[in-house]
């Protein structure tokens, strides 16, 4: 490990300190809305960097990622909610008993959502798998509405349209700004290991990548499970946000949502995916303005509703259109550029992330 | 939370602020637009007609829900902590009411809902109430009606999967009427669709064969119009029953040509509940002379003049001073009828049975609550 | 040598292969000795690619065996052929447009990486140690195919020939014991050529590589293979040493064409 | 089962399939020349049912003039977006030019809630081309004739367009490879404007049709039958116009016969849509009668 | 007939040409040789306006032709056949030499070049109804050729059409070269195969990295020492 090298891992671990203080103080000085839209935020960052590992990075068209996260939510509302909330929630179908007096933590909980989402996205990638492009898109949007069905259809476990109510509410910023870190840690450590390079070369051209030996379905599944595994956290921690969750949250609409994140940010940019996570959170709040009555020199403008999307849309069709990579290409932040600017002398060795 | 201790209440207002806040929260945009659009239509036209409580203004703070239960939340946190709101109207769609009332409860600011039926929205939480009735009542309300003035033996369900309010009715009309038939093979037919189809051909196909003697049907204006038009164009003939959803200008265009359509619902133009019907009516008819009056624009008037009669009550804008107004509500008149709030925060009032005569919407019996 | 069957790297058994009612390859048979360099050679639309992506399982054979070191290798997947050590380059070059030169060269140690990706999320040592030693061997790689000092350009942006060399290089760095070229020389002029000759004899000593490959010019392939086959129509035309194949009417007839002073 | 539900679910299946097919012809034909799913395609249903609706009820044009009328302004429309928001992206990756058609459809969307309002409206039915027709104990609307020979008449057009004639042809030479193609002389920018005008002026035709079907309109209207008709697209094999049409009358058969034959499992309706496309891609990885693009090594 | 005046091209950053002026008279045959990436497909591209160039001036029988879009300027008479053969894989042999006639209206001429195209390229006949893009690389080449020929071209450009082609195909090639010329077309060649494409060329420029080093006679190059050592091979 040469100098700089040590300077590197040195400026993360500062980094990642500095945003443990940062959000020490505003857990405390936040106001509450503030604090919820960066929750909401947070969780967005998970979807965005998910989605791009499977979308941006290996190149899978996949739009399932709404039904993952379905799985996740209601996989920890079910553990966390108390025995008494279910009796009083399942009112019209009691719920099936082994679930029915289960009372999890709810950290392991969130994690538990993961593991079944994770499950979920293997079994489903083994037929979805063999599709390729806007098959696989179709075929995963379908996956992704069907889980969502099953999810209304089965009153027992799930309440069905009446949804699910009184799972345990969380605040803290720690919580979901603790699992966005450690989602943007792990895949962006994965995405530079030999494994991501493999995703990488998958993307780029199929048929070389296999002729390299690499097992193709081997490491599209596993790029599709860790990207399940994520979303299903995500989808658990909508659910402790919110407290209450139902089938109709998790319509593909919302995928479209994601995508539009990780477009923005830059198909291939870990970087561009939690800015655009954050920007587009705080901008749906932002642009709130243009729905309220407006005073412009004494005259009242009566709000339109609907004028905040029209608003998106534009904003969407501009980006594509104009910066057509998105806001950071498949740049990433990264210490060398910072290090490079204020004059820290390169080693010699050749540029391959040996570790991540 | 684990970050540590109990909750922040906001800051105490300014006891000298010259507005009075309402907050309402409705979707404007999204799968439930429509619903929004009419409950606000109420909301407005009551602010017009009763700008002030306390000697001071009202200003009425209405956000987009977008139909999503995150939005939800994030508007409901907003009015709270941000607008500072002393008191919220909303929302349609039980789900999204969901999303806000944990909220909503946590600042201590209390909510009215106009039209989320779904009994889990005020369930263990003191600070939500409603002033429309819930989905037991009136699915209860309608299987008394089939049974003892239909003289139904026989009923075949079609629900909405999709909505807990579909789902909700027709669960208790199924149990109330098995009970009061004495018979458990009483209902011959369920069949299910999904929000947003168009196409029910084959369920009332199947349903057909089943020759039931009256067919419960709650959902959505929308696609229930669609369903008992096509239901008589396929030569069913039984009487189909429904919920308050259905009195809207929407179905009646549908239904018009059609006989033997009831439905429960809150509030009757012809034989007035109340004389506050009569003013909502006419005012209603002066505000938007192209719409016809429908009943979520009736409720999100009544919830804007309880909360007015509360805060009046009440005295102040005192938070738990007007959560524990709203909640000693008796036989308040609304345009919808005399609403008392019970235990739960739940309204209960007296069910108006209507009926499709010559292309309209007609009176046909009331039922008292219990 | 022993009686036994240490003779033949590489043996195709009546290979066939059928495209609906095109047969692109029939009844081929193949028999390869380690160490040699084997030219496939044919008129267009012959077959050879075809045979080639036999050999490295891109498709099936309709009928036939193929066996690599005494394993029946008919059938199996493109991946598993490579960690047998078959390697291959591509009529049209396929290299990883995102990655740089050295990227692409380690990719193909991917393979040999015995690791999980939960010690590479943690950097745990057994990954790390691996990932260095695979890094050190292809910068060697590299520098014995003289692209090193190109290690972090992106690849695509490397002229022709230098890719072409570099997918070589990427296949090599599979740790084969046997590569397939297809049209390597292919988009080079003669000069360019003859240097692409000496690199393939160069590498096949190096790496001690038994070598088959398809090319259509001819001074490449009468320059350095040892043992030539003829296709055509997807049927063995001809086989024998280059002097031989220079000399058979039939290919003359089929392929070469009549001597001519311009070629 | 008895014969007289087979017969009214086999009216109702012929129905709903056409209307399908229609749509999905639609959303076939631009995906063949752009390699694009055109999610504007749903909305562009949505302006043709409204464009008419305002021509019969607030122009008081009679119903043929209105619908022609509508036809025109979303072939129009259609060419517009093109030029707009799909042409500066043509040399961008695809997934750009999908999302930029996921902002299009929002922006409609949007701009319908914005400018007319999120309720629903009632879509006159003209009494010269929707009766009732009763046939013993099966009843049905004129419509279940009437689509299906409109959705074949369209079929049989297209079909013919694309396959036989020049400008056909140089559809399909477009399609793969814009740069080679304008090297034939071929107008490229005006190939894909016709393309979107004749896909476009489908949509009209079937948002028509749909609001003829189910006359309630609103500016979310296009969402459902966009994505029913674009699995029923997928089905048959995208591209592919026969096959759309297959697809179209595969999934609105299947549907009617499904919830027909087993009543309890209706809530599973559109999840029976998904799972019967996934099946035939598993077997069929590019549809029923989709071609397998093969790359060749 | 075609001259092209002081070119540059850019792709982004990279100056390809780097102001090359060049003349291909009527009637004639002329050829580009050059190392890889040294601008000879660039400077066709550019012809074609398939890019566009920053500067300088392209004529086309006294006509400047600079700014005219790729489809007029085939309907002018100039086609290309591009580097990489580009046939429509999804389309019919038959539908692209179609589309290689797609300018023209004259249904019994269409006809009858086909026909000779089918005689010039058995093979393509052979497999009329296949989708392009299964065909072998040399077929796929041959196809190029015709389509660019349905087209009746006065000038056409040829960008390296011997690659990847059988020795036997090369020669043939060249033949049809020698054959089209002698009906009267006027040929740009590219070609890797410096020896041969000098020998058919009456002219020839060598081009480096973006410009234009040596010009001369066809006979005159192939006897120059410079071009044997840099392109020809040491063999020669
Ligand atoms: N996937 C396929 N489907 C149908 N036909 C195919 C397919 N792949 C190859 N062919 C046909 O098989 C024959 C052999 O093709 P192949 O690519 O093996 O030829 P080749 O000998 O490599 O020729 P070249 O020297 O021109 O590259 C050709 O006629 C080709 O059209
Ligand atoms: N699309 C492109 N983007 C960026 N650079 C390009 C592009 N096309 C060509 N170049 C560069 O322009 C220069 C000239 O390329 P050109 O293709 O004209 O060369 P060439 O002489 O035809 O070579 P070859 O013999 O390989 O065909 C090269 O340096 C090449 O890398
Ligand atoms: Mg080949
Ligand atoms: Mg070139």
């Amino acid at each position: 490990m040469d100098s700089r090298q040590r300077i590197k891992s040195f400026l993360t671990v500062g980094l990642l300190v500095l945003s443990c203080i940062l959000l020490y103080f505003a857990q405390d000085s936040l106001s509450s809305f503030n604090t919820r839209i960066l929750n909401l935020a947070a969780i967005f960052i998970i979807l965005g960097v998910s989605m791009n590992l499977v979308l941006g990075f290996t190149g899978m068209f996949s739009l399932g990622h709404a039904g993952f996260m379905c799985v996740g939510a209601y996989v920890s509302a079910i553990l966390t909610m108390s025995p008494e909330s279910k009796e009083m929630i399942y009112f019209m179908e009691p719920i099936i008993p082994p679930l029915a007096n289960i009372h999890w933590p709810v950290l392991p909980a969130i994690l538990m959502s993961g593991v079944v989402a994770a499950f979920f996205g293997f079994i489903i990638g083994f037929p979805a798998l063999r599709l390729r492009d806007d098959y696989l898109a179709i075929a995963t949007l379908g996956f992704g509405e069907i889980i969502r069905i099953i999810v209304t259809n089965t009153i027992s476990i799930t309440n069905g349209s009446l949804g699910l109510k009184n799972i345990p509410s969380i605040k803290s910023l720690w919580l979901y700004w603790g699992f966005a870190i450690v989602t943007i840690l792990v895949v962006k450590r994965l995405i530079n290991s030999s494994w991501g390079y493999a995703f990488k070369a998958i993307r780029d051209n199929e048929i070389a990548a296999e002729a390299m030996g690499i097992d193709i379905f081997k490491h599209k599944l596993m790029s599709f499970t860790i990207g399940a595994f994520f979303a299903g956290i995500a989808g658990a921690l909508m659910g402790h946000l919110i407290t209450s969750v139902d089938p109709t949250m998790f319509r593909f609409l919302f995928t479209f949502q994601i995508l539009l994140i990780i477009v923005l940010g830059g198909l291939g940019s870990l970087t561009g995916s939690v800015i655009a996570a954050v920007g587009v959170t705080v901008m749906m709040e932002v642009l709130r303005f243009v729905e309220q009555p407006m005073n412009l020199l004494g005259l009242t403008i009566p709000g339109i509703p609907g004028m905040r999307m029209v608003i998106f849309s534009l904003l969407l069709l501009f980006v594509i259109l104009y910066y057509r990579q998105g806001l950071m290409g498949t740049r990433e932040f990264n210490w060398d550029w910072i290090l490079d600017k204020i004059g820290v002398k390169r080693g010699q060795s050749k540029g391959v992330k040996l570790d991540g | 939370g684990c970050g540590g201790g109990e909750e922040k209440k906001e800051a105490p207002k300014d006891a000298a602020s010259d507005v009075i806040k309402i907050g309402v929260f409705e979707p404007l945009t999204g799968t439930n637009a429509a619903g929004g659009e009419m409950t606000v239509e109420g909301i407005k036209l009551a602010n017009q007609l009763f700008p002030e409580v306390l000697g001071k203004k009202v200003e009425l703070i209405i956000v987009d829900n977008k139909s999503e239960k995150q939005e939800a939340a994030n508007a409901v946190e907003r009015l709270v902590s941000k607008d500072k709101v002393d008191i919220i109207i909303g929302s349609y769609g039980s789900s999204l009411s969901m999303a806000g009332g944990p909220i909503a409860k946590d600042a201590g600011v209390s909510v009215i809902g106009c039209s989320p039926t779904n009994p889990a929205v005020t369930l263990g939480n003191d600070y939500y109430f409603r002033v429309c009735f819930i989905d037991p009542f009136q699915g209860t309300v309608m299987a008394n009606y089939a049974v003892e003035k239909l003289g139904a033996k026989t009923a075949a369900i079609i629900q909405d999967v999709q909505q807990d309010y579909s789902v909700g009715l027709n669960n208790y009309f199924e149990k109330s009427f098995k009970q009061l038939t004495g018979n458990d093979n009483a209902i011959v037919a369920k069949v299910n669709y999904n929000t947003g189809d168009k196409d029910f051909s084959s369920q009332l196909t199947s349903i057909k064969s089943k020759n039931p003697d009256v067919i419960f049907a709650p959902g959505n204006f929308l696609e229930s119009g669609i369903l008992v038009e096509k239901a008589r164009e396929l030569g069913i003939t039984a009487p189909i029953l429904g919920g308050d959803t259905w009195e809207a200008e929407e179905f009646l265009n549908r239904v018009k040509n059609t006989k033997d359509i009831y439905f429960s619902t809150h509030f009757d133009s012809e034989n007035p509940v109340t004389e506050m019907s009569t003013k909502f009516m006419e005012e209603y008819q002066k505000a938007y002379p192209d719409k016809q009056v429908n009943a979520f624009g009736a409720l999100g008037f009544d919830t804007y003049i309880l909360a007015l009669d509360a805060i009046t009550r009440a005295g102040s804008t005192d938070q738990q001073a007007i959560r524990d107004a709203i909640a000693a509500t008796q036989n308040f008149q609304g345009a919808t009828g005399m609403i008392t709030l019970d235990a739960n925060g739940d309204a209960t009032k007296t069910a108006i049975i209507k009926k499709v005569v010559d292309g309209k919407f007609a009176y046909e019996g009331k039922v008292e609550p219990k | 040598m022993a009686k036994v069957n240490i003779s033949n790297m590489l043996q195709t058994d009546n290979i066939t292969m059928q495209f609906g009612g095109i047969r692109a390859v029939s009844n081929l048979s193949l028999n390869i000795k380690p160490n040699q360099i084997v030219g496939l050679i044919g008129p267009n639309g012959a077959g050879k690619t075809t045979a080639f992506n036999m050999i490295t399982g891109v498709y099936k054979p309709t009928t036939g065996k193929i066996t690599f070191n005494d394993h029946d290798i008919t059938g199996l997947k493109p991946n598993k052929i490579t960690e047998l050590g078959i390697a291959r380059t591509f009529q049209n070059i396929r290299l990883f447009s995102s990655m740089s030169v050295l990227e692409n060269v380690m990719l193909s140690k991917h393979v040999r990486l015995k690791a999980t990706p939960f010690e590479a999320i943690l950097g745990l040592p057994r990954y790390t140690r691996t990932r260095k030693k695979h890094y050190e061997e292809c910068m060697e790689l590299l520098e014995q195919v003289q692209l090193a000092d190109l290690a972090d350009e992106k690849a695509i942006s490397l002229p022709y020939g230098k890719q072409r060399r570099l997918e070589i290089a990427r296949a090599l760095a599979t740790q084969p014991g046997m590569i397939l070229l297809d049209e390597p020389a292919a988009g080079m002029n003669p000069q360019e050529s003859l240097e692409l000759m000496e690199f393939i004899a160069k590498i096949r000593d190096e790496f001690n590589l038994t070598v088959l490959m398809i090319e259509h010019h001819m001074e490449v392939v009468m320059g350095i293979c040892e043992h030539i086959l003829v296709l055509d129509h997807g049927e063995t035309l001809a086989q024998g040493t280059p002097e031989e194949i220079q000399n058979n009417q039939k290919v003359i007839e089929a392929y070469l064409g009549a001597v001519d002073e311009s070629a | 089962m008895n014969g007289e539900i087979f017969l009214q679910s086999l009216a109702n299946g012929i129905s709903l399939g056409s209307l399908y097919a229609l749509i999905a012809i639609g959303y076939t034909m631009v995906y063949g020349i752009l390699r694009l799913i055109n999610f504007a395609h749903a909305d562009l249903l949505m302006v043709a049912a409204y464009v008419a609706f305002y021509g019969i009820i607030l122009f008081t044009l009679p119903w043929w003039m209105a619908f022609v009328i509508a036809i025109l302004v979303t072939a129009l429309l259609g060419v517009s977006i093109e030029k707009v928001a799909y042409r500066p992206l043509r040399n961008a990756p695809r997934i750009s030019v999908l999302i930029s058609a996921i902002g299009v459809s929002f922006l409609l969307e949007n701009l319908g809630i914005v400018a007319i309002g999120a309720r629903p409206k009632s879509f006159p039915r003209p009494e010269e081309v929707v009766w009732n027709i009763t046939i013993g104990d099966i009843s049905f609307l004129s419509l279940t004739v009437i689509i299906p020979v409109v959705t074949i008449i369209f079929l049989v057009a297209v079909t013919y367009m694309v396959n036989k004639t020049k400008t056909g042809i140089a559809m399909r030479a477009v399609s793969r490879d814009f740069e080679t193609a304008s090297l034939m002389a071929v107008d490229v920018n005006r190939v894909i404007s016709t393309t979107f005008a004749v896909g476009s002026g489908l949509a009209a035709v079937g948002g028509i049709m749909w609001s003829l079907q189910y006359p309630q309109i609103d500016p979310l209207m296009g969402v459902f039958p966009g994505l029913k008709c674009f699995i029923a697209a997928v089905m048959g094999g995208i591209g592919s116009i026969p096959g759309a049409m297959l697809g179209g009358f595969i999934l609105g058969m299947g549907e009617v016969f499904l919830v027909a034959l087993m009543p309890e499992l209706s809530g599973y309706r559109d999840a029976f849509a998904f799972v019967l496309l996934i099946f035939i891609l598993l077997f069929k990885p590019s549809g029923i009668l989709g071609k397998n693009v093969v790359e060749k090594v | 007939m075609l001259k092209i005046e002081d070119l540059h091209v850019y792709y982004g950053g990279i100056h390809a040409l780097k102001g090359i002026s060049l003349e291909v008279p009527e009637n004639k045959v002329v050829t580009l040789v050059g190392a890889n990436g040294a601008g000879k497909s660039t400077t066709l591209r550019a012809v074609s306006a398939l890019v566009q160039p920053a500067n300088g001036k392209i004529s086309f029988r006294g006509e400047d032709i600079t700014k005219t879009k790729t489809a007029d300027i085939v309907k002018k008479g100039i086609t290309l056949v591009p580097e990489g053969r580009r046939i429509f894989a999804n389309l019919t042999v038959l539908e692209n030499l179609k589309m290689g006639a797609y300018a023209r209206n004259d249904k019994a001429g269409i006809k009858k070049d086909m026909d000779d195209i089918f005689q010039m390229f058995p093979r393509l006949k052979e497999r009329e109804w296949q989708a392009a893009g299964t065909l072998s690389g040399g077929e796929q080449q041959m196809l190029a050729i015709g389509r660019a020929l349905m087209s009746r071209p006065s000038l056409l450009m040829m960008d390296e059409p011997s690659l990847g082609l059988a020795p036997l195909m090369v020669k043939e090639v060249f033949k049809i070269i020698k054959d089209i010329h002698g009906k009267g077309m006027t040929i740009l060649l590219i070609e890797q195969n410096a020896t041969a494409a000098l020998q058919v060329a009456d002219y020839g420029y060598v081009l480096e990295t973006g410009n234009i080093v040596l010009q001369g006679s066809g006979k005159e190059l192939v006897a120059n020492e410079d071009v044997k050592n840099a392109y020809l091979g040491k063999a020669h």
